[in-house]
């Protein structure tokens, strides 16, 4: 089916299921519950997810496909933010042209720092990555301002041109939208206790990355994924077969910038603003995370990787000692006060301990990252039901 | 010329602090092939001792009877510190005053003892796994460690000041013949720079002249064919790795008074010191020392005014811009050698 | 008129002389055997014929063309395929994809940017790669990890892979170095086998005799840099030029 | 389709009893919604409203935001009724009575602006989003306070901004929705200059460090502007990147440049550092032109000044509260904030404290959570009693007017909670500018958002 393998295709299919059904996968608690704190399925979060989720696809494109570990990838994804934003501030709210030049922008700088930084390998292009990345990042926060609007990140403002929309509603910007459907127009359904959040921008995010998705199943499964995964295997011999490297990994790189753009485009349409940290070294290195958490080298692992980050980051971070207080309430004074005191360092300002602890379990007991757990799991349930003959994978998990 | 002898000088301190991390960083790439993401993270450790020393020696009880009302109106106590009732006042203000030197050997069994279960315990397992699992492994114990340093000592910056003898600044200038504060130095900075010479020192005399340190080298260039003599390289290893969690510790505890620790402060110099030792060389002793001098004063030299209205944001950006440099004209750094951390 | 023509290469690495004045014609349709003691220059020579390094004076001409200063995908575009002393393979990826990379390099070019079509679907590069497996008896092994087989299958995938180029000149640098001697005899075997399936030109750069005296219809001895003799392996059997520069080598 | 900007959440607080999930689904609109509920985002349904507290929890302002979240806690407390009722007590408006907001239980939520634009912006989201947010304070560095407050602009709620010190905050990037109690960097400057003539004379030569981003451009224009309008002469103005831990080379120079003060723009650790190396340069202990060498810090913290110790001493600056004034005010907060935490306040946590009873108040005084009736309430609302003395929320940036302090870093600091001492408390009208000033031109606050 369109093009793919059966077991290719039913994973797009998963794919397609788990982002459409988002609102009621990630919001699986009532309202009104205590466990409601952990609900994800608003839609900011949802954005950040998918988003994200193209960005390490793409990432992955890169690192899982020819092992090469960009460190500055982050720049990508900042330069098409503010090339977004500045298309929002100067042509229209409509989204579309904003996410097309952020792909452009970001493919032609990816164009640039690849060719100097394929130049090397190994660690000694990391460090090229990173070093055009963190250029860029001290630059926007300061020097490039009149650019990026610096500390700040550049945002909207009420006297923006606007040369084919309007520049203000009453005192108001009005809403990035989609051929005036507003990004953040939302339904809500209500089912009893439950409330679930149809959001028309992650609807749009959602659909570009089921289409990024699908373009990354077809590239790892062509000849030009063959050849990715040639130069990571070994490079002497894919030169003396008779191929040529640098514009196979430069393609590569240029393709993993422009998802890396389109992530960035999607971004500031959802929410327009483009901050320099964007770009910074902490973010390069986020996305090396969500690839090596979720599986680097496997088509689905990025996307779980990106949203096993973000949900920590924005679930833990929320909890505090009050919420603390309302779950553990049915205990005892006494008791209810220690497990607080135990619990206490893991959220709140403590969701970076948490991850960091995650991080190290994950690698330590499941070195395939997040898919190998998820394989894992998967055979405990293949060996009760023997039927599924999928079972015998020699690749890892693609 | 006055100007630039001033930059050169204070490159020198802050390629002191470069070089020392490079050079622990570097030991632990060259002979264990690990990506060390945690290896910031031991730095600030090694800050945090004289700052755990120092609390421990200014350790006291409330006095007996209130010396007045506190902030709310509340009878106030005086802290009596335990050194000087135990020492005398005079004794018990020279052991605070001389916290920070005195960390040092506070520092080194720790650190030794940090480097050993970290080795041993972590480590250890991932020298066979691909270089991706190690950045993660060590980045999540990199955060793991400032986490748990910030949960006990705060967030903001916790000054820790030299001992009285070296507070305050030497005028180089007039030494040489320029006028006076032409070229100011602090004399910590100096004890920092003599500290770092000394220690660098100490690991290249330990590697060049103990057949222990022979070992490791002919480890570094060559690990299976020294397994293969059927040397007990993995327990060298575990000292090495010890050894550059001491030279980190030790740059970290010197730190202190230069700038007040504070619990990031690890993520900070993290990148920087990749950095440094790429652009010095993978598996290069001499290189990470070098590249760790040569990024302070090209740092220093980037700061100076004439420089920045040259090229606008010029100091936001020359170390990476040398790292560029080098790297495009030198494949492998100042002084690497061929095949380490290519693939 | 040989397909392969040195003239009068030389190199130099600082004072040492590794390569002077070498002249040599390898003859299409032959297997031709460059032999000699350690340190005459086999290596530097094989290194200047492929690109990797560029000789100080001289000419390589492959096909009526120079090959010196072209990249090694250039060379192996022109026609040339090599077998390295240790195999090199994809050791990443199945048998089967080691096959196809190849046939696609023949047919697509050192680049081409397919990055939406299956693999699947390019049904002549499947078959080509099917029957060059099933030529090399190969064809059970064809979703094997390539890292995984052994060493003799190994070097039976790398020629494989170097076959299904349909190279003008095979390159083979020392093919049984390290080998067991069963091992190598079926490497000669197999080396026999494809010279006796197809007309092609392979110039082998070889220590061991008796494998050169097995294969080669010519064989020139290196020295010092420079070639000794070329001639007949009979000829050069007898030739007290190559004892003498063997003297103390004989239990190679 | 019907739009609603933002979604809400918190629904049923009645009647989400057990056996109701399994009732047909009804469908909710924003349109619905908008109809029924008085047309504002997050709208409070049932007896309570939720506040929503972002502040840095990682990252090097991490203390401060801790001790923002305390002052709000301390708030929440006041305004359901807990504790001593804190400043409400003096406060001048009398509308809060510890029966909540409007008669409804002040609940909150927490997040963690991490310092980054970014970040701020995703968990003031997901407070407004997910949890019903009705109005979004805190924050501790300029860049976020602003990209939080445009959010706010556009979700439709109402910002009472924290700790945010650039001009831009109520300046260019000034919002409907949003408002500032703290001061700005142009009043820092109007206060310190009378202060520094006193001091150090009008025949100074200055020589600026400035943190190369806005907030550090904003503290140096102003700085240099009130200084010359004294006399003095400006040497040199050094900009230094944000990420710069080690200040020796921007430092060094100083003193050969023919300069005899030293100005330091800088924030937080950027601030502790630059200010530890130049006393380490022994600056401070220098003679140049026959004047003593002289260091001023323009915006002053408490745990700036608890993170560079001794190097603070007699070190002049600006701050916009302190614990140790005398008024009533004051000391009803540090009594209440003091007894439940066991240390004094920052002047983070009062702004934070007192932003949160003024938009409680003028919730009350406008008898709706509409942000825009909340925005007329606040706009142009004179009050006193909240530790700063009378004080204005200018209808035409919704900055407020109040006296600023002048501090120095005390000689002999009798424990770890004076290590700063007041020196002058500058009138607000010294400190006021026109609403056009060249400083603070560029943006216009726009029209209030009251969202759905």
């Amino acid at each position: 089916m369109l093009g793919l393998q059966a077991k290719d295709f039913r994973l797009l299919l998963i794919v397609v299921a788990m982002t459409m059904l988002a609102p009621f996968i990630l919001n699986p608690f009532p309202v009104n519950s205590a466990m409601a704190q952990f609900n994800a399925g608003y839609p900011d979060l949802m954005q950040r997810f998918v988003i994200f989720g193209i960005f390490a696809i793409g990432f992955n494109i890169l690192f899982g496909l020819t092992g090469y570990l960009s460190f500055g990838h982050a720049a990508f994804l900042g330069v098409g933010s503010y090339a977004g934003v500045w298309m929002l501030k100067l042509l229209t709210m409509n989204v579309v042209p904003a996410i097309l030049l952020s792909v452009i922008v970001a493919g032609l700088f990816s164009v640039i720092v690849g060719y100097v930084s394929l130049r090397r390998s190994g660690i000694y292009f990391s460090i090229l990555t990173l070093a055009f990345a963190q250029m860029s990042f001290a630059l926007a926060y300061s020097v490039l301002t009149p650019l990026t609007n610096g500390e700040t990140g550049l945002q909207l403002s009420l006297d923006d041109p606007r040369v084919l929309g309007v520049t203000q509603v009453d005192g108001t910007i009005p809403a990035p939208h989609l051929f005036g459907a507003s990004m953040r127009a939302s339904y809500d359904l209500v089912l009893g206790g439950w409330q679930f959040t149809f959001n028309v921008g992650y609807y749009l995010s959602a659909v570009v990355l089921v289409l990024a998705f699908y373009l990354a199943i077809r590239i790892f499964r062509s000849p030009f994924g063959l050849m990715l995964r040639a130069v990571k295997s070994n490079q002497q011999r894919m030169s003396y077969t008779g191929l040529n490297l640098k514009p196979y990994m430069l393609a590569a790189f240029v393709i993993s910038g422009m998802y890396a753009g389109l992530a960035g485009g999607l971004m500031v349409a959802m929410d327009p603003l483009a901050g320099a940290e964007r770009m910074q070294w902490t973010a390069s290195g986020e996305v090396v995370l969500m690839t090596i958490l979720g599986g680097a080298g496997t088509l689905i692992g990025p996307v779980l990787g990106a949203g096993f980050i973000k949900y920590f980051e924005n679930i833990f971070s929320k909890i505090n000692d009050t919420v603390l207080h309302q779950w553990f309430g049915f205990m005892p004074d006494g008791l209810e006060d220690v497990v607080v005191f135990i619990v206490h360092p893991f959220i709140g300002k403590g969701w970076h301990l948490t991850l960091g602890l995650l991080f190290m379990l994950v690698v330590i007991f499941l070195p395939g990252g997040l898919v190998q757990g998820g394989q894992k799991i998967g055979g405990l349930f293949r060996r009760k039901a023997p039927a599924d003959d999928s079972a015998t994978r020699k690749q890892p998990a693609e | 010329m006055d100007a630039i002898l001033l930059q050169i000088l204070n490159g020198l301190d802050k390629g002191s602090a470069y070089a020392l991390i490079a050079l622990g960083l570097t030991l632990i790439f060259g002979t264990l092939g690990v990506v060390n993401f945690a290896h910031g993270a031991i730095f600030m450790i090694g800050a945090f001792c004289a700052v755990t020393l120092s609390r421990l020696l200014s350790l006291s009880h409330p006095s007996a009877e209130p010396t007045g009302t506190d902030f709310l109106g509340n009878p106030k106590f005086d802290d009596v510190l335990y050194v000087n009732e135990w020492f005398g006042e005079t004794a018990g203000a020279f052991i605070i005053d001389w916290s920070v030197p005195l960390a040092i050997l506070f520092a080194i069994p720790i650190m030794v003892a940090v480097g050993f279960i970290m080795e041993r315990g972590l480590i250890k397992h991932f020298y066979k796994r691909p270089h991706a699992d190690q950045i993660l492994v060590t980045f999540g114990l990199a955060i793991v460690l400032q986490e748990v340093i910030k949960y006990f000592y705060g967030a903001n910056p916790i000054p820790t000041p030299a001992p009285e003898v070296f507070r305050g600044s030497f005028d180089f200038g007039v030494l040489l013949g320029f006028e006076a504060n032409a070229i100011i130095y602090p004399y910590w900075r100096m004890v920092y720079f003599a500290f770092a010479l000394v220690l660098i020192t100490a690991v290249f005399g330990f590697l060049q002249f103990t057949t222990f340190g022979m070992v490791v080298r002919a480890g570094m260039a060559d690990r299976e064919t020294v397994g293969l003599l059927g040397i007990n390289i993995d327990k060298r290893f575990t000292i090495m790795f010890a050894i550059a969690a001491c030279v980190a510790g030790l740059a970290g505890v010197m730190y202190t008074p230069i700038n007040s620790p504070n619990y990031h402060m690890g993520m900070d110099f993290l990148v920087l010191s990749f950095v440094v030792v790429v652009v010095g060389g993978m598996g290069s002793l001499p290189g990470a020392v070098l590249a760790g001098f040569l990024l302070g004063i090209l740092e220093s030299f980037a700061s100076m005014p004439v420089m920045t209205s040259l090229i606008p944001g010029i100091n936001q950006i020359i170390i990476y811009l040398v790292a560029i440099v080098v790297l495009l004209t030198r494949p492998r750094g100042l002084m690497g050698r061929r095949g380490v951390m290519e693939e | 008129m040989g397909i392969l023509e040195v003239k009068n290469v030389g190199k130099r690495f600082g004072g040492l002389k590794a390569l002077d004045n070498v002249n040599l014609n390898v003859m299409e349709n032959t297997v031709h055997a460059i032999i000699g003691p350690n340190g005459a220059g086999k290596s530097t020579l094989l290194n200047c014929l492929i690109g990797k390094l560029i000789p100080d004076t001289g000419s390589v001409m492959f096909d009526g063309q120079s090959v010196l200063g072209r990249k090694p995908h250039e060379i192996n575009q022109m026609g040339i395929s090599r077998v390295f002393q240790t195999p090199e393979i994809f050791g990443d990826l199945t048998v089967f994809e080691n096959v196809m990379i190849p046939i696609f390099a023949k047919r697509d070019g050192a680049f081409r940017m397919h990055a939406i079509e299956s693999v699947r679907r390019e049904t002549d590069i499947v078959e080509a790669a099917e029957a060059m497996l099933a030529d090399v008896k190969m064809l059970e092994k064809r979703d094997a990890h390539a890292g995984s087989l052994s060493r003799g299958d190994k070097r039976r995938l790398e020629m494989a892979m170097c076959l299904c180029q349909q190279p003008k000149l095979l390159l083979l640098d020392e093919p049984t170095a390290g080998m067991a001697r069963a091992d190598t005899n079926n490497t000669i075997d197999l080396l026999k086998e494809i010279k006796a399936s197809r007309p092609i030109t392979m110039c082998i750069i070889e220590h061991d005799m008796h494998v050169v005296f097995s294969l080669a219809e010519r064989i020139t001895v290196l020295a010092q840099g420079t070639p000794l003799v070329e001639d007949t392996p009979e000829n050069i059997k007898g030739h007290p030029k190559v004892k003498e520069a063997y003297l103390g080598e004989a239990a190679h | 389709m019907t739009k609603s900007n933002f979604t809400r959440r918190g629904l049923m607080k009645t009647g989400a009893g057990a056996g109701a999930g399994l009732a047909l689904p009804t469908i909710f609109t924003g349109a619905v919604w908008a109809d029924a509920h008085s047309g504002f985002t997050n709208a409070p349904q049932g007896d309570s409203v939720t506040l929503g507290f972002n502040v840095p929890q990682s990252g090097p302002y991490a203390d401060e935001g801790m001790d923002e979240l305390r002052a709000f806690e301390l708030a929440v407390e006041h305004l359901n009724g807990g504790g001593d009722g804190g400043m409400m007590q003096t406060f001048s408006s009398k509308t809060l009575e510890g029966n909540g907001i409007m008669g409804k239980k002040v609940n909150f939520v927490t997040g963690d602006t991490q310092t980054k634009s970014d970040a701020a912006r995703a968990s003031a989201k997901s407070m407004i989003e997910k949890d019903g947010a009705i109005m979004i304070s805190g924050g501790s560095s300029s860049g976020v306070a602003v990209a939080v407050q445009s959010l706010c602009q556009e979700a439709g709620v109402i910002f009472m901004a924290g700790l945010t010190h650039s001009n831009d905050t109520t300046g260019k990037d000034k919002k409907a929705n949003g408002f500032r109690h703290f001061f700005n960097a142009y009043m820092s400057a109007a206060a310190l200059a009378p202060v520094l003539s006193k001091l150090y004379g009008d025949d100074r030569n200055a020589y600026h460090l400035t943190a190369d981003y806005t907030w550090g451009w904003t503290q140096q224009a102003s700085i240099q502007a009130a200084t010359e309008a004294l006399g003095w002469k400006t040497v040199n103005n050094v900009l230094t990147p944000l990420a710069s831990t080690d200040f020796s080379s921007y430092i060094a120079p100083v003193l050969n440049s023919g300069a005899d003060v030293l100005v330091l723009n800088h924030y937080g650790g950027n601030m502790v550092n630059s200010l530890t190396n130049a006393v380490q340069f022994g600056l401070r202990e220098k003679q140049v032109n026959g004047k003593n060498f002289e260091i001023v810090v323009p915006l002053y913290s408490e745990l700036m000044a608890k993170g560079a110790g001794q190097n603070i001493k007699g070190i002049v600056g600006s701050q916009n509260w302190d614990w140790k004034l005398g008024d009533e005010g004051t000391a009803a907060f540090v009594k209440s904030f003091g007894t439940k935490y066991g240390f004094p306040p920052s002047q983070a946590a009062h702004t934070c404290y007192a932003q949160t009873l003024l938009y409680a108040d003028a919730v009350n005084r406008a008898g709706s959570f509409n942000p825009c009736a909340v925005g007329e309430a606040l706009a142009g609302f004179e009050f006193d009693g909240l530790g700063n003395g009378p004080t204005l929320y200018r209808a035409d940036d919704h900055q407020c007017f109040k006296d600023v302090l002048v501090v120095k870093g005390a000689e002999n600091p009798e424990d770890e909670f004076h290590l700063v001492e007041i020196v002058e408390v500058t009138p607000v009208d010294q400190v006021t500018y026109a609403p056009d000033h060249e400083m603070f031109a560029g943006g216009e606050l726009g029209a209030c958002n009251p969202g759905a």
